[in-house]
């Protein structure tokens, strides 16, 4: 197994701490992990994406020229992304801020309000870690467990930011796995 | 006051900084070469102004002027 | 008959490799009978450069470590700041400091590094035969500024100290000569002054000392003194350009 | 060697400066460039938790200059810098290599030549193992595959410099530098109990003074000092080679490659074999020395040989002098900053095979 996640989106979207974290989950569970942020003058731009690579055995390349998934949280990361991804792969989108919707028909699109259910919780800025939830729910790559543990031992010196990013975290989980069970 | 100087041979260069600065007019530079082949300064016994009496004084100018730190200085305790 | 004048223990018995009338080894002489005033042969570091003086540690009894060309006041930044109590003490020439090495030199300076950089000013390149330095003076004839440097083709003669003084970590900088008996117990007077202000972790420390070249200068020793005291020093004037520890004297920085 | 329990989750920047401070490195010198600043930012906030020093240099060459000094007082010290900056050190790595002083250098390697990109690349592999600067020179060089290895080999370069009073540089690229993964650090090591250096200036306390010159203008004594040089080298080269094979043993054609590129051709051998073709992979750790004997070995019964690099073909050259002709040498490299994924590499296998009717 080999799974090579891409999470985009602009600076101050939470989207390198969704892939670190989903990294940090990985390395809990004992499997072989790589995070590659995007770096250097791409950075400057105001878009930030990261790659994530899961595995049970070594991994060669932290790129993912076709990543197996896509999390796009806004739309110059759709318009950057929608052509990588494998085909059969799935695109996340967080549909607050993404307008357009991928012209493939070869792919799974999952479709979560991130900003709307961050709204709720009264903090707009947790949006990212509700997206990791309903991420895991729907890709089972690591356990919802390991998340938890990840967000508790990353955000162990911020005790508020620990606390809300695991309750977003599992609006996002419910959001996805209500979806699936009214389908 | 009465001093003297005694000048290394085999370090002197010749560069005549010290006959220069002498202000009593001791010092010259010799006839004899050295080992590196320099004419080398000598301290002479006698010199016009020494002859009027005013020999060295162990003031230690040219010892201060010496860029080969060849030169060694004694004076007469008062 | 009392001894009232001697070679420094501090300095090796072997014969310098200079010209006749070079004012490198008078300055030898000096940093030596400095530190052995102060007692300091025993936490004094010399970084000697790529240059005349390339060989100082020959003559000096310290510890020393070679620099290349111009990367004095670098390689000193590592030892000083491996070694803070230490007596650390760069000896370069005009190439070496102020053209090369400027960029070493103007940032070690500003960083406060608790240094004291010798600098030998004889207004030429003396190891490399005679070329143009950055403070050879005007109408100075050099092998690579032929009748004579002009500011137009040539340049201008640089002022390191000056600029030095300007950056907010230098503590003490003054320029003497060696070219009289006057000049080197000013010399002196200044080195030691710079090495204490250097261990009392004041700031960045110089001392310029202008120097002859009799060689480069195709003078006899009488004269380049001459020369520098009378042409030289109309470009580099002689004294205190900067001194935190003076009093009443006003510092922006301080 | 005692390691931490948990591990951590560092990019590679990161890793190489936490592995040094683990190793005792207390100074580091640097000037920003891209793709490593993270280096030198880890260190301005670690060292001084460690009672260390680190000082932001103007350039690459006084930082290189202030690890001399800091050397040849006697600490553990450190600089880094990526392609370009690595030039600018030159200077001073020659100079650390005729002085004898022990130091670490990083390189972190982007495209070139000149500014290039900042993209991973392994272009400056001449520039490593050959010295890089003037004069008869060496410098050990490392190059790390993995987070793991990243520490590892960061925290041995300083054991292997001052043993050797060598120079040692870490040679890794961007990729390497920006990627994280789990890597389990070995604990702090106690300073005070490294072995002491007496050849130091220190200031001469109870001792003769003593000097460190690179200078020896005597060509007779330089000859000397050369030599003795040489006779270090190959000592160093008698024990210091290292490198990994992986499914070598009954391989027709040997794939060679270092770092990254080792990696992808690690997946790809995998992917090769899963066909049915006798592949393997050698991979270089230590790029000076090389190990040539370990490739003469594997001559014996592999007569095709696929070296894949990041560049134009550079250290393709040892492969060659290593096999002296006895086996066929093939060259694939993407230079400029590009990095492929191992289906391209299983291709280049599959096509080797096929076309050179490897059996």
């Amino acid at each position: 197994m080999l799974i090579k996640t891409v999470f985009a989106g602009f600076g101050g979207q939470g989207v390198l701490s969704m892939g670190y974290v989903l990294a940090y989950a990985a390395m809990i569970e004992g499997l072989q992990v790589t995070y590659l942020p995007s770096y250097g003058a791409e950075v400057r731009g105001g878009t930030a994406n990261c790659t994530v690579a899961v595995s049970n055995e070594e991994i060669a390349s932290p790129i993912a020229s076709t990543p197996d998934n896509v999390v796009v949280m806004n739309n110059p990361s759709l318009e950057k992304f929608q052509h990588q991804i494998l085909t059969g792969g799935v695109m996340f989108l967080n549909s607050n801020l993404v307008e357009q919707r991928p012209v493939r028909g070869d792919i799974i699109v999952r479709e979560i309000p991130c900003n709307d259910l961050a709204h709720t919780l009264g903090s707009d800025q947790s949006a990212n870690m509700v997206m990791l939830g309903g991420f895991i729910q729907q890709t089972s790559l690591v356990r919802l467990e390991s998340i938890q543990s990840a967000i508790s031992d990353v955000f162990k010196e911020k005790k508020k930011a620990k606390e809300m990013n695991l309750k977003a975290l599992n609006v996002g989980y419910d959001y996805m796995k209500n979806r699936e069970e009214n389908a | 006051m009465k001093g003297s100087i005694k000048i290394d041979s085999n370090l002197c260069k010749g560069c005549g900084l010290c006959v220069e600065t002498c202000p009593n007019g001791v010092i010259e530079i010799g006839s004899q070469r050295n080992g590196m082949g320099y004419f080398y300064a000598v301290a002479k016994k006698t010199s016009k102004k020494a002859e009027n009496g005013r020999g060295c004084t162990g003031c230690t100018l040219c010892a201060i002027m010496c860029p080969e730190v060849a030169i060694e200085v004694c004076r007469e305790e008062r | 008959m009392k001894k009232v004048f001697s070679r420094p223990k501090l300095l090796k018995p072997n014969p310098f490799h200079y010209c006749p009338g070079c004012g490198h080894s008078l300055l030898h002489r000096v940093v030596a009978e400095v530190i052995e005033e102060m007692e300091a042969d025993e936490i004094a570091i010399g970084i000697p450069p790529a240059g005349c003086a390339v060989l100082a540690y020959n003559y000096f009894d310290v510890d020393m470590g070679e620099a290349a060309h111009g990367r004095g006041a670098a390689l000193a930044t590592g030892v000083k700041r491996v070694l803070p109590d230490h007596l650390v003490f760069t000896y370069q020439g005009d190439g070496d400091i102020a053209a090369i090495g400027t960029a070493e030199t103007v940032h070690a300076a500003n960083r406060g590094e608790k240094i004291t950089c010798i600098f030998v000013n004889n207004a030429v390149y003396g190891m490399t035969g005679g070329q143009m330095a950055p403070t050879t003076i005007l109408g100075q004839p050099t092998t690579t500024s032929p009748g004579g440097r002009t500011g137009n083709r040539d340049g201008f003669p640089l002022n390191l100290s000056e600029m030095l003084a300007v950056t907010r970590g230098s503590a003490y900088i003054e320029r003497t000569s060696v070219t009289t008996p006057a000049g080197i117990r000013a010399t002196k007077k200044a080195v030691r002054k710079a090495f204490e202000i250097q261990l009392q972790g004041l700031g960045f420390t110089l001392v310029e000392v202008l120097s002859p070249c009799p060689t480069n200068l195709k003078m006899s020793p009488a004269d380049a003194c001459k020369w520098v005291d009378t042409e030289m020093v109309n470009f580099f004037p002689l004294g205190v350009i900067k001194d935190i520890t003076a009093p009443q004297e006003n510092h922006d920085a301080h | 060697m005692k390691r931490d329990e948990k591990p951590s989750l560092m990019r590679g920047s990161h890793i190489v400066a936490e592995a040094a401070v683990r190793a005792g490195c207390r100074y580091y010198f640097g000037y920003p460039i891209t793709p490593q600043n993270e280096l030198p930012e880890y260190m301005s906030r670690r060292l001084p938790e460690v009672g260390g020093t680190f000082v932001q240099a103007e350039s690459e060459i006084a930082s290189i200059n202030m690890v001399i000094g800091a050397s040849m007082a006697g600490a553990r010290v450190m600089t880094s810098s990526s392609s370009p900056g690595i030039s600018l050190k030159q200077e001073g790595i020659s100079y650390l290599g005729g002085l004898e002083l022990p130091a670490v250098i990083v390189n972190m390697m982007r495209g070139g030549p000149g500014l290039g990109n900042i993209a991973p690349s392994q272009s400056d592999y001449f520039q490593a193992t050959r010295g890089g600067g003037h004069g008869d020179y060496r410098t050990i060089v490392l190059a790390p595959a993995s987070g793991q290895e990243l520490c590892d080999l960061t925290y041995r370069a300083f054991d292997l410099a001052d043993h050797y009073r060598n120079p040692v540089l870490i040679l890794a690229d961007g990729m390497m530098g920006q990627m994280m993964e789990p890597v389990r650090f070995p604990v702090l090591r106690d300073v005070q109990k490294l072995p002491k250096k007496p050849w130091t200036i220190t200031g001469a306390k109870g001792r003769k003074s003593h000097f460190i010159r690179s200078l020896i203008l005597d060509p007779g004594q330089m000859e000397e000092h050369n030599w003795k040089l040489i006779r270090k080298y190959e000592q160093i080269t008698d024990q210091e080679v290292q490198y990994e094979t992986f499914k070598t043993e009954d391989a027709k054609l040997v794939i060679v490659a270092f770092g990254t590129a080792a990696r992808i051709a690690k997946a790809a051998v995998k992917r090769a074999r899963a066909e049915g073709l006798p592949v393997g992979l050698l991979r270089p750790i230590t790029l000076w020395p090389y190990p040539k004997k370990a490739l003469r070995e594997l001559s014996k019964h592999a007569k095709h040989f696929f070296v894949f690099e990041l560049n134009a073909g550079q250290m393709v050259e040892d492969v060659q002098l290593a096999l002296k002709g006895d086996a066929d040498v093939f060259f694939y490299g993407r230079p400029g900053g590009v990095v492929p994924n191992p289906a391209e590499i299983a291709r280049i296998i599959s096509r080797q095979f096929f076309q050179k009717e490897i059996v």
